[in-house]
């Protein structure tokens, strides 16, 4: 079985979902959750394994249906990969817990397709081959088009529209740019792109590089970057907050992408096309911030202030892939996983503030008090002294580690200012909704507000989720050491292409 | 010989297709432009799939016999959507020449 | 160990008055104290080695790659703050039993305040930058919390709000100054950094990074133009004020200055910009505080004003000014100290803080009131009290500075006017609180306090007398070791004295201390100018910025994120146009080398038909069956390209999967208009028609551009392989269910989850049914005519056995799982249209999203199937059987996985159909269904 | 032929574009339908074109590339899915929000106003 | 021989493909162009046959077949459309 | 009139002998193999589609309908070059016009069968059957019905009422036995 243990994060979510779906699993309420949330687990604990086995034994190349690279599929179980499985089982698997108290039974099939997104999200991740990545792509998509709508209401609709139909034309672009790259390079594994550009010639250079570009779009309209990120507001502001929790993972998707092609493919070794997308990436990545801290300031609601920290994440990350250095990738792995945990605590947050606000919900203004103050209050002030970055949790060392490896950087005394300035401001935006959603009261608790009572379903998963910005600070220092590991992997392209093509550990 | 053949029947294949499209082309009302599609071009097409299946037949190793499905198929079905769009067109209330008869004989189908 | 105790001891303190809530409030308060008396006596117990000139460190490791270590660093100077901290924050915690109401959480209230106290316990024992900075943070954060700690009051939160913006966006400054520190010198640590002076002076960053941390000592430490929260952070209960704005907070800023001396002081910025902002900050915060006639505000202007002395003083360009600085700081903390208290006594007793109404409270609370004016008095800098002796060393040092050259004499003077103003403030604290009258309109009535709530005062004022009386006892060697720290060894002689003769000094001290007193009795003429002066409310003035900033950004993101889907792909596509067509122009040619093939009549009728095709739905788009029709063309036609460019799957594939799109279209064109309304301006349509003829050519050449290019690809593996290794001979279909079987078993995930989505969507769906088409003629009657459901009945069997024939054939001819799927669906549509939903509903019970379940399993579980031959995941496997009568028969675990494939497809377009089928099923037209 | 070949896929890329920019959900399913024809053809041409060559073991001597004409394969089943999702999407559009505008409102339909609307940049 | 009819049963089936066209932007009505449609279907399926046996193949066959099926279903979908709006029901 | 077949394992025998030709034509093929699998499937398929056929007369003459069918044949032969001949020549003598064809045939599927003759053979095209019945029910309700039908050039009504009841119904009547 241990041989298996890299495919395992692909097969078991898929075979939760069709369990899911089907009796006796499927049957009834009780049955679906305690199945969802217990297999979960069993997905989180298994892609763990996996982490332990990479960090034993070296990176897992896996050749699906026993076809070597470049002709078959393989998926590469790296450190950055299996870290980011990780991430995205226990985030589904906390957003199934989450999602158990009621949430789930707002529309069908929540917890199936809860386990599809995770299967479409770790697909993305573990697979070497860029066809597959579209496919699993589409996977992903299909999935959080279907959650968006979950309990959905009439903006639910307007959003989602939006959201199918871009992303529709941005497949469809996706698969331009793979035609170009298989058309000119002949190959769909990725490692072996990589080899083969760095030999390219003459006209074809010119071809390839289009098709690198139109992936950055793609990737970029994923992973929300300017100015394709337009969407991300709106659709996540309206989607179930548990669902938009889960969808804290998707921008990573698009942002994993970018550093595996600009650095497997496009990377130093590129020849010609050695860092095709490094300063588009890095102009693209500050706006991005500027724009996700405007929206920051102009955020009404919890739901949507939280959306564009996704956004300011976002262009944080891309800024740091841009710097293409070893220790920079680092600071992005440890910040990836920062900003995702703490993203979707504050969505979660938002949603449990708002049930417990009767009218005022979770707009940022004055309103009913909480009905349970102090443990929302202190969550909320745990998951806000995250985001905005401040000691004693996990956002301080990200912070730290971000600006020290963009103090080298090329266009530093740009992105200095700039993040400093996006961060003071998402620290008063933070502070001032905080404040006024926690003690600016009018009016009463409403009647209702004790059925408004967290579930312990949701308190646990809450408690987990927040639990993670004090963990990831206390461990640190193990955690910067697997981040800097799994950056030294990504880089190093001549092992790359040996492992995946070679098979040569 | 079966070359002779071959021809023949795509000849005649051919002008009986060509004719539905003329028809189709160059009638004056929509009742009468149906008529070419759903006879002529439907022969032409059984004249056709038989050349081809003697060509098979011949030219290559064993009997080909399976494009008289097709003609079956098309025999099966022509008649049917000429009905379909035939009713639809009536209930459209799409004007025929004047000449025609029996215009009465029409009911009313809402 | 120790080191790591202080600020952990109180942080368990912390924790532990966090849980005193069901206690009483004196068990709560010994507790609470417990912790920083334990960490005051491991502070003296470690203070002689200090001040035999050790100097102690800790180091833990903890994010060793980023050189951030948890590390402590004992010299005079952090001892001197731990002692203070410690000591202060004591009596405030004392202090505060009797202040708090029994209304007030007083749990809450003492976990904030030793929090506090950690955080600055953190800060100045560091001996690692960052983490310096981390306790920090942790000063703003848990000020924050301390300022808002009545929350209910608006200006609580709002003074909270505007602290932390000010100190948190000092504290950036402050990281990024740290961050480049770091850099320059290599490390993080403080020893370090201490040690690599002129390191730091000769790099060329030193000036950003100067400022960069001047920034943050600045706005901490609240000196103009950044003082404005400061006396909005009185908005918190007295004890948190007496201990912010006395001990801590603020004087994390000056320690901050101090801390760095011997790193960054020593150069002509650094001179200028700390001394002019001290000096600034010094004269206006005397200034302003004269006018305030809040007690509280007083207070606040004056800190404002000591904070802007001891930075001048910091500022000043000799070595004993710094020293003068960590004396004042002291002084400063015990006068204000108890000052902060006696006003919250007063307030206590009286309901108010305004000075207009609070007049001979003498004659109430004697014995306060002589206490508070001993406080006042120092603050005035009258002599016998510690606040003259370091007002002595700050004129003598202003003397002997060189700053400003020729115009050096300026800076006396100025001092001098800023005493002055400093005794006027104190005078009115004095005089006009208790004494001038008779109080007005008190909202009490006012008595001594209890007996305990004084006892924090007497210790400080007691420290105040005997410090001012008999200095060189009690603090010669905390401020020698704490001047060695910031002047890195070399003092200079001092002599901390009540008597110096009669010097310069004196007499500018004399000058100020009668210039106060004149300015305070003609105090009337003085308001009436302040009041003529227009006034400068930095709340409002800090409020209305921020929301403007809100309201632009509001603005802004209002207009760029409009909602509006078509700006929204225009510009994805002008980013597409942008990236494809940038480095086509780099290309030398467009064309490849590879022969070109001649057009022959066929592909010409062929493309034409499918560019009229394509051109007439975009013409008709208005009448939208009728584009669709023509949309109908264009598939046909892209399917017979895949005939004739070799590739007969995939024209089958096209074939079936757009007539199945368009009947869904047509499905859903029953809900929707019929007719697209022109609403796009003529300028909008031309962009359009700009947007998408710019993109078609792109993509034109560039699809030009490969197919004229040879191509060397992996395939050739796969024709390969395809029968030797796959057992097929339809080398695509070889592909799609063994070399990328996995790209379809995704893909087959994408059919089923799409099919669960969609039936999803259409859950409780309220739909307007129209009773009659857009041209308002009713439906017909007949609603399955009789002919098309008698014939459908007799296609459905042979629409089955022709899908089991392209399934079969699959492996190796055209065909497979998928075609044969919806072949499949496609028969089970037409019984659909023939019959209606309930017809079949009655005969097919099946469900559908168990099909898909189904599907999706079989086509996995072939695929794990392998495992147990020791093979990785869907591993194919195939073998040739001879069996009589029938002949050589292939079994390949390929068919099993197609046939998951088959069913997962069928699955799925039944599900989509028929969810979208039974949504009508039931109703009479023309009703809304809820 | 190649030209040929290509104009085609540039005119399906045109057609298809112009019809996703409309506002109206059904003509800009129809555009991502026609869009997705052209990225289909696009893709398949990155194998080459040729003819009577189809990759069938044993029907010719030369082979077309067959990896392409799969990859076209599962990007058409795909397309289905996600343009049946959109469609659905689009009834429910109508149905939630009242009218079949991709925004969920119609904008005033006075010309004049789409004019100013189109200097001002709000379109 | 053959290839010269094949060729001129080419241009004859082509010929009527243009019509069919002709007709199907002409209309006028939505049936004639239906009409016109489902003709297309028909010709095309002479196309796919003629260019089978101009290649020597029956791997176009199945095209054959399949366009006969499913036109004739996506015609009967259209005039049920036209007909009672709901072609589900 | 029969509706029921003899046997539960061979609903309708000649829909079976018709899967079990069209597999065989469809694979070219008479080997062993495929003739059992044809066997099989034509036993299967239509037990499995059972449901979705509403009971209709089984052919009670099988001899009578080969001929007629390929009498049919013959019909739709020189009808095609009539039609053919009606549209190359000038279209303005054409004369259309709409005939009701009163029904004897009660069943749905012989009328479909008629119908679809009708529509293949000289210039006639089945536009409806009268009246319309609103639901397919599974024991459908036998009824006197009409079938319009429209003419590409009518001359005489009713001589085409004749051919159609004498030369395609009655057939129809007799091999259905209804
Ligand atoms: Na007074
Ligand atoms: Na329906």
């Amino acid at each position: 079985m241990i041989q298996h243990l890299t495919f395992l994060p692909i097969l078991l979510p898929m075979l939760v979902g069709i369990i899911l779906l089907m009796p006796p699993f499927g049957r009834t309420k009780t049955s679906r959750r305690i199945t969802s949330v217990l297999l979960s687990t069993v997905s989180f604990l298994v892609s763990v394994a996996l982490l332990l086995n990479v960090q034993a034994n070296g990176t897992q190349v896996y050749a699906i249906g026993d076809w070597s690279a470049p002709f078959g599929i393989v998926l590469v179980a790296d450190p950055l990969s299996t870290l980011l499985v990780c991430l995205t089982t226990f985030l589904g698997g906390v957003c199934v817990l989450y999602a158990s108290a009621g949430d789930d039974e707002k529309g069908s099939f929540f917890h199936p397709l809860v386990h599809f997104l995770v299967l479409g999200v770790n697909g993305a991740f573990l697979t070497g081959d860029a066809f597959n990545l579209f496919v699993f792509f589409e996977v992903l998509l299909i999935a959080s088009y279907a959650l968006l709508m979950h309990g959905g209401d009439k903006k639910n609709t307007r959003a989602a529209l939006h959201y199918v139909i871009l992303n529709l034309v941005g497949s469809a672009i996706f698969l331009i740019a793979l035609g170009i790259l298989y058309g000119v390079l002949g190959t769909l594994n990725m490692a072996d792109m990589a080899q083969k550009v760095a030999l390219l010639q003459g006209d074809d250079v010119y071809l390839v590089k289009i098709g690198g570009l139109l992936l950055l779009v793609v990737f970029a309209l994923k992973g929300a970057l300017l100015p394709l990120h337009l969407w991300l507001a709106n659709t996540y502001a309206t989607a179930m907050p548990v669902v938009a929790a889960l969808f804290a993972i998707m921008t990573k998707v698009g942002v994993y992408s970018m550093m595996r092609i600009y650095t497997l493919i496009f990377g130093d070794e590129a020849g010609e096309l050695s860092q095709i997308a490094q300063s588009w990436l890095w102009w693209l990545a500050l706006a991005t911030i500027v724009m996700g801290t405007i929206g920051v300031l102009a955020s009404k609601d919890l739901r949507k202030l939280t959306a564009n920290l996704v956004i300011v994440s976002v262009g944080t990350l891309v800024a740091l892939v841009a710097v293409q250095t070893i220790e920079s990738s680092a600071a992005a792995i440890y910040y990836l996983v920062h900003s995702t945990l703490v993203t979707a605590a504050l969505f979660i947050l938002a949603d449990l503030v708002s049930r417990q606000r009767g009218e005022a919900s979770d707009r940022i203004t004055a309103g009913p008090p909480i009905y349970q103050p102090r443990l929302l209050g202190f969550c909320f002030l745990v998951a806000g002294i995250a985001v905005v970055g401040m000691p004693p949790l996990s956002g301080f060392i990200a912070k730290v580690w971000l600006l020290r490896e963009t103090l080298n950087a090329e266009y530093s005394m740009v992105f200095w200012p700039v993040y400093l300035l996006a961060s003071l401001a998402v620290l008063v935006s933070v502070t001032k909704a905080g404040s006024t959603v926690f003690w600016h009261h009018q009016g009463k608790i409403s009647q209702s507000a004790e059925q408004t009572r967290v579930h312990p379903a949701q308190l646990t998963a809450l408690i987990i989720l927040i639990a993670c910005a004090p963990l990831m600070s206390i461990f640190a220092g193990p955690l910067s050491e697997y981040a800097i590991g799994a950056a030294t992997q990504l880089h190093d392209f001549n092992s790359n292409i040996k492992l995946i093509l070679l098979g040569d550990q | 010989m079966f070359e002779w053949i071959i021809s023949i029947l795509l000849l005649i294949g051919g002008c009986f297709i060509l004719v539905g499209s003329i028809g189709l082309v160059k009638m004056p009302d929509f009742y009468m432009r149906l008529h070419g599609p759903t006879k002529a071009t439907t022969l032409g097409m059984a004249s056709l799939l038989t050349a081809a299946m003697v060509f098979f037949s011949t030219t290559q190793a064993g009997l080909s016999i399976k494009e008289i499905l097709i003609s079956l198929f098309l025999l099966l079905t022509a008649p049917i959507s000429g009905y379909m769009m035939i009713k639809s067109a009536i209930h459209h209330k799409l004007d025929c020449i004047e000449r025609t008869k029996g215009i009465d004989n029409i009911e009313d189908d809402v | 160990m120790t080191l790591l105790w202080i600020p952990l001891i109180s942080l368990l303190g912390s924790i532990i008055s966090s849980m005193t809530g069901k206690l009483t409030r004196n068990q709560s308060t010994g507790l609470t104290l417990l912790m920083p008396v334990i960490a005051l006596l491991m502070t003296i117990n470690l203070a002689p080695a200090v001040f035999a000139g050790d100097v102690i460190r800790e180091t833990f490791t903890w994010i060793p790659l980023l050189g951030i270590d948890i590390a402590f660093r004992l010299d005079g100077l952090a001892l001197l703050f731990v002692f203070m901290i410690l000591v202060i924050g004591i009596l405030v915690i004392f202090y505060a039993r009797y202040y708090l109401s029994s209304n007030d959480s007083m749990p809450k209230l003492y976990a904030y305040l030793m929090l506090f106290m950690t955080a600055m316990l953190g800060i100045v024992i560091s001996n690692n930058v960052i983490q310096l900075w981390f306790f920090w943070e942790l000063t703003s954060i848990s000020s924050f919390l301390l300022i808002s700690y009545w929350w209910h009051k608006s200006e609580a939160r709002e003074g909270a709000i505007m602290a932390l913006t000010v100190t948190g966006a000092g504290g950036l400054a402050l990281l990024a100054g740290l961050l480049l520190l770091g850099d320059i010198v290599g490390s993080y640590n403080l020893d370090v950094i201490l040690a690599s002076r002129d390191i730091i002076h000769a790099h060329a960053w030193y000036e950003v990074t100067l400022i960069l941390i001047l920034l943050g000592a600045f706005t901490k430490s609240a000196q103009f133009p950044f003082h404005f929260w400061l006396p909005h952070a009185m908005a918190a209960p007295t004890p948190v004020s007496a201990y912010l704005h006395s001990a801590t907070m603020v004087k994390a800023g000056v320690f901050l200055l101090a801390r760095f001396y011997p790193a960054l002081a020593g150069t002509d910025i650094w001179f200028i910009i700390v001394s002019f902002t001290g000096l600034a900050t010094l004269l206006f915060g005397a200034y302003v505080a004269l006018f305030k006639h809040d007690l509280k505000g007083l207070l606040a202007y004056s800190t404002i004003s000591h904070l802007g002395l001891i930075t001048l003083l910091f500022g000043l360009d000799t070595k004993l000014a710094a020293v003068a600085a960590i004396f004042h700081i002291i002084n400063h903390a015990t006068f204000k100290a108890s000052l902060f208290m006696a006003t919250g006594i007063i307030d206590h007793e009286t309901g108010t803080r305004d000075m207009r109404k609070l007049n001979g409270l003498w004659r109430f609370m004697p014995y306060t009131a002589t206490l508070a004016m001993v406080a006042a008095a120092s603050m005035a800098g009258v002599p016998l009290l510690n606040g003259f002796l370091s007002k002595e060393m700050f004129f003598a040092e202003t003397l002997h500075q060189q700053l400003l050259g020729s115009m050096s004499w300026l800076i006396p003077i100025l001092a001098t006017i800023a005493g002055a103003f400093a005794v006027a403030y104190s005078a009115r604290f004095i005089h006009d609180v208790f004494f001038n009258g008779d109080p007005i309109d008190l909202p009490k009535q006012p008595s001594e306090p209890p007996r305990y709530m004084r006892v924090p005062i007497e210790v400080l004022v007691a420290l105040c007398l005997v410090v001012g009386v008999v200095p060189n006892f009690i603090v010669d060697d905390i401020l020698t070791a704490a001047s060695v720290a910031v002047l890195g060894g070399v003092v200079p002689e001092f002599k901390v004295a009540l008597w110096h003769g009669f010097n310069l000094p004196l007499m500018m001290s004399a000058i100020a201390v009668s210039g106060g007193l004149l300015l305070y009795t003609q105090r009337r003429h003085l308001f009436k100018f302040h009041d003529s002066l227009p006034s400068l409310n930095a709340k409002k003035a800090f409020d209305k910025i921020l929301f403007a900033v809100m309201k632009w950004s509001e603005g802004k993101i209002n207009a760029i994120e409009n909602g509006s889907l078509q700006r929204y792909i225009t510009l994805m596509l002008l980013v597409v146009l942008l990236f494809a067509s940038w480095p086509l122009f780099e290309m030398s040619h467009l064309g490849g080398e590879k022969q070109l093939t001649p057009i022959d009549v066929h592909n010409a009728m062929g493309a034409a038909l499918l560019m009229i095709g394509a051109f007439s739905t975009v013409i008709w788009y208005h009448s939208r069956v009728i584009s669709l029709l023509m949309l109908s063309v264009v598939g046909l036609m892209v399917s017979i390209a895949f005939t004739r460019f070799s590739a007969p799957d995939l024209a089958l594939t096209q074939l079936t999967v757009e007539v199945v799109t368009v009947i869904l279209l047509m499905l859903a064109l029953f809900f929707l208009p019929q007719h697209s309304p022109r609403e796009s301006s003529s300028m909008r349509v031309l962009r359009d028609i700009g947007i998408s003829t710019g993109l078609g050519i792109v993509i034109a050449s560039i699809c030009y551009a490969l197919v004229t290019r040879p191509l060397d690809s992996i395939s050739e593996f796969f024709l390969a392989n395809a029968k030797t290794g796959g057992g097929g001979t339809n080398v695509v279909n070889v592909i799609l269910v063994d070399f990328r079987g996995f790209d379809t078993l995704g893909e087959i995930c994408v059919l089923g989850i799409a099919a669960l989505g969609i039936y999803k969507l259409l859950a409780n769906l309220p739909l307007l049914i129209p009773d009659r088409d857009s041209e308002g003629r009713p439906w017909a009657k007949e609603r399955y005519p009789m002919l098309l459901a008698s014939i459908s009945q007799s296609l459905l069997p042979l629409a089955l056995l022709v899908s089991f024939y392209i399934f079969l054939r699959g492996h190796n001819l055209p065909g497979g799982g998928f075609i044969a799927g919806l072949v499949t669906a496609v028969a089970f549509i037409l019984q659909y249209i023939a019959h209606g939903s309930n017809w079949i509903a009655e005969r097919l019970t099946i469900n559908y999203r168990k099909i898909i379940a189904a599907g999706i399993a079989i086509a996995l579980f072939t695929g794990v199937g392998s495992w147990f031959f020791g093979r990785p995941f869907m591993t194919t496997w195939f073998e040739y059987f001879d069996i009589p009568l029938i002949g050589e028969i292939e079994l390949a675990s390929a068919l099993i996985f197609d046939i998951g494939v088959y069913i997962t497809v069928v699955g799925s377009t039944l599900m989509i159909l028929a969810s979208l089928g039974q949504l009508t099923a039931d109703e009479p037209k023309g009703e809304v269904k809820i | 032929m190649e030209l040929l070949y290509a104009s085609c896929v540039g005119v399906l890329v045109s057609c298809g574009v112009f019809l996703i920019l409309r506002s109206r959900t059904f003509p800009v399913v129809l555009g991502l339908t026609m869009f997705s024809y052209a990225v289909n053809l696009f893709l398949f041409s990155a194998g080459r074109l040729s003819l009577n060559k189809a990759a069938v073991l044993g029907y010719s001597s030369e082979y077309a590339d067959p990896l392409p004409q799969a990859l076209v394969l599962t990007a058409i089943v795909i397309g289905f899915a996600m343009t049946a999702f959109v469609v659905i999407l689009a009834i429910r559009g109508q149905a939630d929000l009242g009218n079949d505008h991709v925004d969920g409102q119609v904008p005033d339909i006075n010309s004049d106003e789409i004019n100013d609307n189109d200097k001002k940049g709000n379109v | 021989m053959l290839e010269t009819v094949m060729l001129i049963v080419f241009a004859m089936v082509g010929v009527s493909l243009l019509l069919n066209v002709w007709r199907l932007l002409v209309g006028p009505s939505v049936p004639d162009r239906i009409l016109a449609l489902d003709t297309m279907y028909i010709n095309s399926i002479a196309l796919i046959i003629l260019y089978g046996m101009s290649m020597g193949t029956t791997l176009y066959f199945e095209a054959a077949l399949l366009i006969a099926m499913l036109g004739f279903v996506s015609t009967v979908a259209v005039c049920k459309y036209l007909l009672r709006g709901d072609i589900i029901e | 009139m029969r509706l029921e077949a003899k046997y539960n394992w061979l609903p309708s025998p000649f829909l079976s002998l018709l899967l079990f030709i069209v597999w065989l034509f469809l694979n070219n093929s008479v080997s062993n193999g495929h003739i059992v699998l044809a066997i099989i499937l034509a036993i299967i398929i239509p037990l499995a589609t059972k449901p979705f056929r509403t009971k209709q007369p089984l052919i009670i003459k099988p001899g009578l309908a080969f001929r007629h069918l390929l009498l049919v044949l013959y019909d739709i032969i020189t009808a095609n070059v009539q039609v053919a001949i009606l549209i190359l020549g000038p279209t303005k003598k054409l004369t259309p016009g709409f005939v009701k064809v009163p029904l004897d045939l009660t069943h749905s599927m012989p009328i479909t069968i008629l119908a679809s003759t009708v529509s293949l053979t000289p210039g006639t095209v089945s536009a409806e059957v009268y009246p319309w019945n609103e639901s397919l029910t599974e024991d459908e309700e036998p009824q006197e019905r009409f079938l319009l039908i429209h003419v590409l050039n009518l001359e005489d009504e009713q001589a085409l009422i004749n051919t159609i009841k004498e030369r395609y119904e009655a057939p129809l009547k007799e091999i259905f036995q209804c």
